[in-house]
């Protein structure tokens, strides 16, 4: 069992496919079919292109802040692939690929990331919670569901998100504890992109690893190559199992990088190195699997090329589906404070709408 | 303080509550001209239905 | 038989019958499975709903209320402990960021249909962070529901709506008064609408509105003013928000005089906002200034102070005379 | 050499002076150092003070002011930052529970000199919880100072008051002004005094009460009833705790009409306090009631609907107007 | 070294006396003057009689609730004893024979729980802080007086103490990351009595002990009899040395139990069997320390009959000192809030003394 073999304590990391594409580890290929490593190679394409489209919109006054996943493909996808349609997803707010693996359509996200609401008004089967702002919260929202699983004998599972960051926060200790006290169903990543903001892993902590952290909780944990999809899936998958079977939470951390800025408000030239960025652009996602594909045969460079463009296509439709037209609606503002709007509501929504009806603003 | 002829408005303002300014308003009297009979000069109610039986003054 | 409860047993009736009639209601907190509570509050809620549906948590009431929101985003009815208002604080984040506002974040797609109970107020001679009345800090977040009862009878009541309502609701119960008086509580559900004051005696002379534990010391307080020849209406808001502001607005329209008692500090204290709307509604109604009798703006004393920091019985009185001498 | 500043600027100043002036006084927080805030607010201190004076922390709000109670205690003046007032609330308990209790816990055996900071409130079309205004939170807490300034120049002299103050300040700085305008600021030190309110323009008919970046936006409205022939005394609080209350009481006593003007949501917000103490203090001047204009009881909208939720100028004109003809 | 020795991850308790006052371990009976034994002992012995007379006087409704400390006396004054004058004393609330140690004058004790804010005012020279009421919190206190002697550099350090119910909260694990990301001198003392209130300490975590959880901060843990005094303190020595010499922080779990109630008003007898009191009663700190002491012929029972006689009457003394004059002075509940009264509270307090003085109450 890897989660033996690669004991956080030896800072042991577990890995399939190497930089190049090549597998470290062949008995650990994971049993998917061709259509599926597609599928989730493409995914990947579609986020990154999300992201690129998103950051030159922003660029040029179309789109407001936005934060980027670049690098971190393969930890959200890897890991949110291992999780099956009535599970839950319990984001942080950077795990786009993820999302999409959810079946979050890219309206909502962009809509999102565009200043609307609605953005998190995703379709009812789709059992994802919003965009959590303030960092580590959303974990104990994740270890809530999972205890709900465990109260109704429902064998649903929680995946949850949060960051390097994050883990120093003290309500990632309490929804680990509760976790692993109540063996709640839950899978938390750790997506370790080394940065929080400006602020290097090595200020947040000086735990060997974040993985050690389970110990704390006694529950398992493991530290992943977070760029290499098929050592992010098995672990997901392992974890996943374990919840599902009664056996309680599972702590991964997803050790990646992140090649972009924290936001499109942030300059990382303050606080980084080039080199070491280019150093890890060597370890990009995208490129391992791609070249891993390639030498399968099941894809080459025209596929690429058209499926990028088919892609690019849609993202930018999507796009243009919301642009210049996501203007909150006045009502909206009021609506869903409660499940009915109190007088005081009703007030102050009618003062504001006469007032712009005396032809005001 | 409990004195009542020393009245502020004679410089300037009633002091008044509003129920009585309200009454004021309603009986059609410039309560900044009557002279208040309650607390520090306060115009009370009854000052202000005073004046409006008295014929205006001269200014 | 009848039911002759105190506001703990009242609470907890609550707390069994609504446990039966719906089993998505879960309880749980710091002590409230095997003891009951620290205040027995919860007491047998175990014995009979079993470890699943009422159990004891790790000490930690973040997580508390933030797996709370979990539940009731997973078809859950969370009602959860805080073992005193004064310990609510450190899970004030999970409160105003997620509680109150995963509505409107998912424009509905989740509703939090979630109760957090404590023990609130002072006049128990306890140690420090245990004598809170911060009503005043919840009471302004959009999204919430803050209800604080003043008798056995609404304790129930309000519970129940506040269970069943679909919105978060904070229910803070004053501890000074839970085994003060016995009342009659039927027995089996009925709701007392959250949102709706009360008017508990009505009267022409001035308006009185207050809440919780302080009520019953306004109460006293028109005893003492009664061989005066002063008429009290008195209101107890019960609920802090949404606030009932016709309640004590077309009071005030009658009486012409409004006196907020209450525990909390003075300033920025729920008094504030009653006295403003009452500005905003009934402004050319007022014969004498609005006005408040608090708590000071001071940290609630330990014990050998707290008897001068809660407003007395006279000390409410002699406001009233005064507010009405104006 | 003029020394032309806007806010950002300012705040920097102040801090690289006073860290000048007194060694026992360290700033940090998340990412104040390395990168000098997420606003550019404490640039360059960690190049001229070191490592050990300025430095970035692991995420963690509670030990961020955690550890400053420490600190303070054993003889620092430490400068925190919260990366947005939005984030404070990790921080609550630590905040309400201990910096503002400290001294009157320990008979004044130990007493906080230090300074929270944080950027505040919305018009920045930023994501959820970055654009808060919730000072009544903090300002309705005994022991606390709330300081929010409107301009460069008040920013430096509040902030160094701030500092040397003997007692904990949450300093709330209002981002969207951070960069709007520049002002004269002298260099070197001075103190502009926590607790006293500004006097910013005299006038007859109605006094505007107001703070932080709203100042700004009266101002405007203020030049749009100049043709209406109204004069509006505009009274910048910028403390909010504790209150310059004679500052709005005399100044009401003069105009008899009063409108407080704040971004925070309505009820319970430091516009209710302001109203109950002017029905204090100044009731029989009273000419028209009291009004607030705020933003609404909801959560702050996404960018998208933000312009609703700010009261404008043009709203802000409107409503003086109303009050004066009332 | 014994932090290797005894390592958490395996269970290991370090134990030097055993229950019937022998030494399990000969080497590591700690250089102590005979004169510091009987001043530990005597300490153990006060800080009983103080407890007992306490709970005695609130059974006759003299004193106000009350959180005895019987069981624990090792745990508290073992640790306590390892740090200087200089040092920081940083409790929660439970820690009676620490303060006794740091020189807090029992009188400032009862005046505390007494319900007068004056008993928190201790002795200029005392560096102690005050009773932190809210769970946890006072530990980044604790780190935050860490990191001011690094920064200032000076070489004191702080000793700070947290029961097992407290390791559950969000603040216990912000505070330990911040004293080992810092390196802050600081020694953080589990007092693990087995229960918070009513709840068992399998309740509280799923990690194998206490001790452990230093993994997760990059911190040494040990788990230590908590009932052993001489254990109690080695390891505590070892931590303030450590901490002296720049090493940061370290963690010690004291296994103890508490032999009371949680405080005068809990009923323990609703949560836990007789049966198990009555086990660790055999284990009892002061028992086995009266045994080794008797042993050693460093004191006998008539030498016991008479501290113990003069003992009590000191803390009879004390509380009479105390009692029944010990109300809030008005002034006092306002003077405290700020540095200098602000008008409100000016305001506040002459209408408050007006009222008073005009005949009422
Ligand atoms: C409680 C809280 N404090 C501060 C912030 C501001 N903030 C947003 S992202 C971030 C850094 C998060 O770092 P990490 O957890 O590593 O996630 P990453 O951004 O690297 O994905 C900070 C400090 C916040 N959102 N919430
Ligand atoms: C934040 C907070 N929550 C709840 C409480 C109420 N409370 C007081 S003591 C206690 C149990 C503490 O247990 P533990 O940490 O094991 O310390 P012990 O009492 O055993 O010494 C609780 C829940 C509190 N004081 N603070
Ligand atoms: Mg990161
Ligand atoms: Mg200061
Ligand atoms: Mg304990």
């Amino acid at each position: 069992m890897i989660f033996d073999e690669y004991n956080p304590l030896d800072n042991k990391m577990y890995q399939v496919l190497d930089e190049n594409g090549n597998l470290v580890n062949d008995k650990d290929v994971p049993n998917l079919g061709d259509d599926e490593l597609i599928f989730l190679f493409k995914t990947m394409l579609y986020e990154r292109i999300i992201d690129e489209k998103a950051l030159s919109y922003q660029r040029q006054g179309r789109m407001l802040t936005y934060a980027p996943n670049i690098g971190q493909e393969a930890a959200q996808i890897g890991s949110a692939y291992a999780i099956d349609k009535d599970d839950w997803l319990v984001p942080a707010f950077r795990e786009l690929g993820a999302w999409l693996i959810k079946g979050v359509p890219l309206k909502n996200i962009y809509l999102y990331w565009y200043g609307n609401e609605w953005g998190s008004h995703f379709p009812d089967d789709i059992r994802m919670l919003p965009v959590s702002v303030p960092i580590a919260s959303q974990l104990q929202h994740a270890t809530g569901i999972g205890m709900a699983n465990n109260i109704k004998g429902e064998k649903n599972v929680a995946m949850t998100y949060v960051g390097d960051g994050g883990t120093s926060h003290g309500d990632f200790h309490e929804a680990l504890n509760f976790a692993a006290v109540f063996n709640a169903p839950v899978i938390f990543i750790i997506q370790n992109n080394q940065y929080a903001i400006s602020t290097p892993r090595k200020v947040q902590t000086k735990s060997k690893n974040l993985a050690v952290k389970a110990i704390a909780y006694g529950m398992p944990g493991i530290l992943v190559d977070g760029n290499d999809i098929f050592a992010m899936y098995n672990a997901s998958k392992i974890a996943v199992e374990r919840a599902r079977n009664g056996e309680g939470p599972t702590l991964i951390e997803a050790f990646t990088y992140r090649l972009g800025a924290h936001t499109t408000s942030d300059d990382p030239t303050k606080y980084r190195e080039d080199k070491e960025v280019e150093e890890w652009k060597k370890k990009d996602p995208i490129l391992r699997f791609e070249l891993f594909l390639k030498n399968k045969g099941l894809i080459d460079d025209k596929w690429i090329e058209n499926t990028k463009a088919e892609l690019e296509k849609d993202v930018t439709t999507t796009f243009e589906e919301i642009e210049g037209k996501s203007d909150t609606e006045i009502d909206d503002i009021f609506k869903y404070t409660y499940e009915k709007m109190t007088p005081q509501l009703e007030e102050q929504l009618s003062e504001y709408k006469a007032f712009l009806e005396g032809g005001n603003k | 303080k409990e004195g009542n002829s020393a009245s502020e408005n004679v410089a300037g303002k009633a002091l008044a509550t509003p129920v009585a300014r309200k009454l004021a308003k309603d009986l059609g009297v410039d309560i900044n001209k009557v002279v208040g009979s309650g607390p520090n000069g306060r115009v009370m109610k009854e000052d202000i239905i005073k004046a409006s039986k008295q014929p205006s003054e001269a200014e | 038989m009848p039911n002759t409860l105190n506001m703990v047993q009242a609470i907890n009736q609550a707390l069994m019958e609504e446990m039966q009639r719906d089993e998505t209601i879960v309880v749980y907190g710091e002590d409230v499975g095997v003891e009951g509570g620290v205040f027995r509050v919860t007491v047998d809620l175990q014995k009979k709903y079993g470890e699943k549906r009422v159990f004891d948590t790790p000490l930690a009431e973040s997580a508390i209320v933030g797996t709370a929101v979990g539940m009731a985003i997973n078809g859950l009815r969370p009602i959860v402990e805080m073992q005193f208002s004064g310990f609510s604080y450190p899970a004030f984040n999970q409160i105003i960021s997620h509680v109150a506002r995963m509505r409107n974040r998912s424009r509905g797609k989740y509703n939090l249909p979630m109760v957090i109970r404590a023990p609130y107020g002072g006049g128990i001679r306890a140690l420090e962070h245990h004598s809170e009345s911060t009503e005043a800090l919840y009471a302004q977040i959009p999204g919430l529901k803050v209800v604080i009862p003043s008798t056995p009878y609404d304790a129930k009541g309000l519970l129940i709506s506040a269970i069943r309502d679909n919105d978060p609701v904070l229910f803070w119960e004053p501890k000074r008064i839970y085994r003060a008086f016995k009342q009659e509580v039927p027995e089996g559900p009925y709701e007392i609408p959250i949102g709706k004051a009360k008017i508990i005696q009505p009267g022409e002379d001035i308006t009185v509105v207050s809440w919780g534990a302080m009520v019953r010391d306004v109460q006293k307080a028109i005893e003492m003013v009664k061989d005066k020849d002063i008429s009290v209406e008195l209101i107890d808001l019960r609920t802090i928000a949404p606030m009932d502001r016709e309640s004590f607005v077309e009071s005030v329209k009658k009486t012409g005089r409004i006196l907020v008692v209450h525990e909390a500090p003075k300033t920025l204290g729920v008094g504030a906002e009653i006295i403003s709307i009452v500005n905003e509604k009934a402004f050319l109604y007022l014969e004498a200034p609005p006005t408040r009798l608090t708590g000071f703006d001071t940290t609630f004393p330990l014990p050998r102070g707290e008897q001068h920091y809660i407003p007395t019985p006279e000390r409410i009185a002699k406001t009233i005379e005064d507010v009405v001498r104006y």
